[in-house]
């Protein structure tokens, strides 16, 4: 990820140009600023998955699976679930990504992901324990960039969202002697809420949402904002070295939720489609 | 390979047709298509069977560091790579040994083809990732990424096509599955140039006399040059065809 | 950041104070001490809580690897750590995700109030090195940070200061521990630069409704606030102060 | 061992003399094209290792040391033992190897010896089993090469034949309360065959047995066939960026047939001089 | 700390006038030969550790701190709790120092220190055992160095010692169904002894303690002794690509002893003011 | 070492004899053979007691990377290895904190013996690879590489012999071995040049009063000096002697 913004070291000479667009309300695709790009999301993409889901937001493109197994607690929430989200911008994904252990930028992706989910409640985490302090499930969520072109955050974190929706884990009982036995009946995960996140970037003056690469490339800060299905607010990340404003963390915390319901409408609509029911 | 094959012969029925229903000499289902990725030079996207594989082709292009450069041809660089929901169990995304010596077979069988003196001082990046993986996937993966080189236009002899040929229930059998690599008694995936039959990829796992050898070396072979016609006709659908304005989808 | 919080009405007693006695909008005691350090350019300990945190400034310095040196302005580099005593399990010395994450934004919450570009290629390395940990690290050591590249005397639009409010027991209070943090339901560590009010850092984890969340950002500013002055007496006291010559002992 | 290749840079001058050479079915060094080089194998030389052979071939010289241990199965082969096979190149061994965690070519190394001793199926691993799910056998045959002069396939390969077939395990009981409990009694490892792998350099339009590193540097391409003592073949790898005909792989399987009974006849020798009895 | 060597390059020019210094029984910053700088020893500066001190030798100044957990024995010792000490010299404590897995000279430090502690049986590990084989004490101390300025070996190893001094650990019952169940009381670490490492370098003929960072750039040699309060040697290590004379070893072993009682003083009287009794 | 030392009377029996029969001044069987690796510039094999160890120099060569040249001298790089299964229990290949500090502390004995100034902006590499372990592998090492050095035909000052004493069962011993080792009170391994008496490695594991100390370490160098005529006996063997062709079998 780490030459995203190299990558467009050129179209710094846009920079003038992109300012003078955003004065007149409008960006170099045609969008308003508070445009989103076209978003697909299509389930139950890698059969092989407990869950998956493939998302493209414009050129972004991005699929997320879920694998489920049985693990041990963590000494200290001995009656938690686990849940794990990880995320690996693949090399063949940008002339800029690299092989090799996740940098810093992956690093926070994965982790500003995690938390919108996580702080969320969107999983009960509580009910994925099979016997306390000894058997749980553990839910591992994995995202594999494929194109890049801005707003991995968002993007990732509709994929990881849908997959988690679709996702079926075998039920298990425990056996007299204590062992967990798989059944055959297959359950969905605790769902409480969808979370939803918004990506927001800062240039010059302007607040725009679901920047493409080229406005990443010439973007002051970039702060991502999660909201759930009752309009809270969940998790929040400022990134990039500029600054923002008072008035713009508060006007973002508006804008979260409103682009937030309009995403969670595609979303839930992509999974009514696959599992036949609403969520919630 | 399970050797001892106990009931193994369950695996092809009394109609001689395998689990899946395929005879002896069938190929699974096998869709291929070509420029699916924006940003890369060339891609590819293959299911065969349940392997559903992305190949992507940055190049010609510098090298870093630079002193890995070639004053004569270009350097080409492949990196196979299994995401960790594509298997059964979930796959730790570091770098398997596996992984590595499948990067480097499918980067010696693809090497051959490719007229890399044309490039000095550049370097080819091939990159193969499995997003669902069965039986097969490296061959899959040389089939996507042969497509790929030449969606990013690199100068090429002849494309490379590549599948196994197996034995299953004491009988040879073209293009195992997963359950028919995990019960059965040997795989031989090979890689071809078709069009001067020149072997790039040669591996064997598992027992086969002098016979059988020859028997499954030539069933590949055939399966070979099926994909070959499939790798040319996605190529076409992508350059001539109507069907080009689908690429991508599924 | 417990979502639950069942019995997390206990963190704020029936006269309204928290665990250690603090009113909801109380700092916990802060004590900062510039210069601390020889060897380094700059440096700061800052006692936040039971937070003991070490931050060092070497730069502006010559780049190795020369590549990596940016020709309009400095390289800033930081490095968040925790000794491996500084947790209540013992810390595995080798940096964690999360240290990795906090290091990248303290970094972007320093850069806005540098002014790199009086340091074309070169590096400015900012350590911050957590010896004791409690609630709101990464804004003790923002704080003790931009106190270090003052004593650096890096050219600086501002100083940076950070605080953190949150939500415990249904209540919006200012500057968590570490108790309220894993009891409690909301934390937004903010940083800004005091004299133009932008914000640097920004993190926020827990829910909040919208009118919480304003509360929480206005009442984290305040605490800002009370951080700048603290920040400048700690330089003054090094520059010019009776109580300079006690820098470095606690 | 990446430098293999590059080490002879100045000898692709002999590709020349070479090919001219074996036009007049000779070798640099006065070979035929099927004959290999002398081949020493001396077991026993570890006395601390359970198994161990040291080999040379020509110039190249390997050491291979068996350890084995109890450990728990892999969950889904809880009938299994454990056979694990590794290889480093030794920075002592050649100007061109380097410390380090093990290259791609190492690692080829390791794996194609590997398969070659797993699929034939020359240990019974289902006979290292103590207790079933729980308690197994763990073989590590460990191999470090000391010289580099060219096919390390085979001669790493001919170095961990030698050592298994001449390693005696602890003979365990599983005692009332279900834990293993180690006898006096060695026993030997459950052998059913004795695989050869024989390793064949293609240079211009013919095909060579056991490349010394002068011919491997100009050789196009090179292939690995392993036999059997029943003459099944049951591994294959085919190296490097040239190619082989259709002819030529076929050839190869006659090949490897032959000069795999000459081969397994001198470890065969060795073996029954150590152990006193012949194997099988 | 690879770097000290290298900052002094300039300072190399010092040698000349170092050495003559010497010769009149004289070092720059006015020390005579067997003079340590000024040593202080704060316990207890990490609270929440089970042991912790600060070390200042001179403007050397390193923190150590003690964390104590339950642990399996290694299947050799099980009779014995374990004992880790590791040290990292943090990038904050020299222009010299890198972030990064711990390069050679950081693991000699540790190694060095952990050796003097282990080997003069300071902590009786036999009496960390809770239950043979299964529970023991783990003692880690760790070690921050903050600063550097020379002789990281003595002031490691002071700091180390004063921590292990002043550390509480919690006392464990073993319950009936065999679990070790932690009880309110706190108690001390079974010290046997105190030992005192010396660390001397070698300039030109002379052999000085308590070498600065300034020394240590034209040292040849460093020997690093350990006594225990009986006046025992339990450790010892030559360092650096010098020698030293037969005569400059058995001098280095009484120097050793003499200004070990020195140094043991001043940590046991730190310790008495922290747990207000003479340790043994 | 076991310091309680409770039954480890028994390691030294009522003859005054050890458990393998040597004299409290005896050392080991020791075998040293030059020139037994064909690509290395200089090798050797020594068998010393039950360790069994190759000694290998490459250079003087070409440093990479290049900065890490020193104008003045040869680099000198030296790794102590030890093959996993050369110990009781398989090692792990990956090297051990205890392998990093044996290759400080031999490259640091062998260094002053070494003329490094006649090679400037060159490297020489020192490897020393345990194929099977007893007591006192570091001082064998160093016989070894030392006599490897000379073989490759560097410059020297001196050869630089090693040898340890030790303290079993209460008295002072000559090379002891692994179960005096892990049985015995203390090991005091040290390496000299013999021509001048310089102490190039010193190490002390273990408790010795300042007496023994004295007559563990005059021991020790009488064990040095036997080594050094085994290593000149060795190289003559090589250089002059008839018994140079049986050079690397065993």
């Amino acid at each position: 990820m780490s030459a995203v913004k190299k990558v467009l070291v050129v179209e710094q000479l846009k920079r003038t140009q992109m300012n003078e667009l955003l004065g007149r309300g409008k960006r170099l695709d045609g969008r308003s600023l508070l445009d989103m790009r076209d978003l697909s999301v299509t389930t139950n993409v890698v059969e092989k998955a407990e869950g998956s889901a493939r998302v493209k937001l414009g050129n972004t493109e991005v699929i997320a699976g879920v694998k489920v197994s049985l693990g041990t607690p963590f000494p200290d929430t001995p009656d938690k679930g686990l849940l794990v989200v990880s995320a690996e911008v693949l090399p063949l994904a940008s002339p800029y990504a690299e092989p090799g252990p996740p940098d810093e930028r992956s690093i926070e992706l994965a982790r500003v992901v995690d938390r919108g989910i996580r702080e969320s409640g969107m999983i009960d985490v509580s009910k994925l324990v099979l016997e306390v302090g000894k058997h749980v499930y553990a839910v591992f969520a994995d995202v594999s960039v494929l194109n890049v072109d801005g707003n991995l955050f968002d993007s990732t974190s509709y994929a990881v969202v849908a997959a988690l929706l679709t996702t079926k884990i075998p039920k298990y009982e425990i056996s007299p002697s204590g062992e967990p036995v798989k059944s055959e009946e297959m359950i969905p995960l605790p769902i409480t809420t969808v979370p939803i996140s918004v990506t927001m970037a800062k240039i010059g003056d302007y607040l725009i949402v679901d920047p493409t690469s080229e406005e990443e490339a010439v973007m002051d800060a970039r702060i991502t904002l999660v909201s759930d299905d009752k309009g809270n607010i969940c998790a929040g990340q400022k990134g990039e070295p500029g600054f923002l404003s008072i008035d713009q963390i508060l006007l973002a915390s508006q804008i979260c939720k409103s682009k937030g319901e309009e995403v969670r409408a595609i979303i839930n609509k992509e999974v009514e489609r696959a599992i036949g029911v609403p969520k919630q | 390979m399970g050797k001892q094959g106990g009931d193994s012969t369950s695996l092809i029925n009394s109609q001689g047709l395998r689990l899946d229903g395929r005879r002896f000499d069938e190929l699974r289902p096998v869709s291929i298509e070509v420029g699916v990725l924006k940003n890369a030079d060339g891609s590819a996207y293959i299911q065969f069977g349940k392997n559903k594989i992305m190949a992507a082709v940055y190049g010609p292009k510098e090298v870093h560091p630079k002193h890995s450069a070639l004053a004569d041809r270009s350097l080409l660089r492949c990196r196979y790579h299994m995401s960790p929901f594509s298997t059964e169990e979930r796959k730790n995304p570091a770098p398997s040994r596996r992984e590595i010596e499948i990067s480097k077979v499918i980067r010696e069988a693809l090497e051959p083809a490719l007229i890399l003196e044309d490039y000095p001082r550049t370097a080819i990046d091939v990159f193969v990732e499995v997003l669902q993986s069965d039986g097969g996937s490296r061959c899959a993966g040389i089939n996507a990424a042969s497509v790929a080189l030449a969606d990013a236009g690199i100068n090429m002899r002849d494309l490379v096509c590549a599948c196994a040929a197996g034995k299953i229930a004491g009988q040879i059998v073209l293009d195992i599955d997963d359950t028919e690599d995990k019960e059965g008694q040997a795989d031989l995936p090979i890689a071809i140039m078709p069009t001067s039959n020149r072997v790039t990829l040669f591996q064997l796992d598992g027992q086969l006399s002098n016979e059988e050898f020859s028997k499954a070396f030539n069933l590949a072979l055939e399966g070979c040059k099926s994909l070959y016609q499939m790798q040319r006709e996605a190529l076409i659908r992508k350059y001539f065809g109507k069907d080009g304005n689908e690429a991508g989808e599924q």
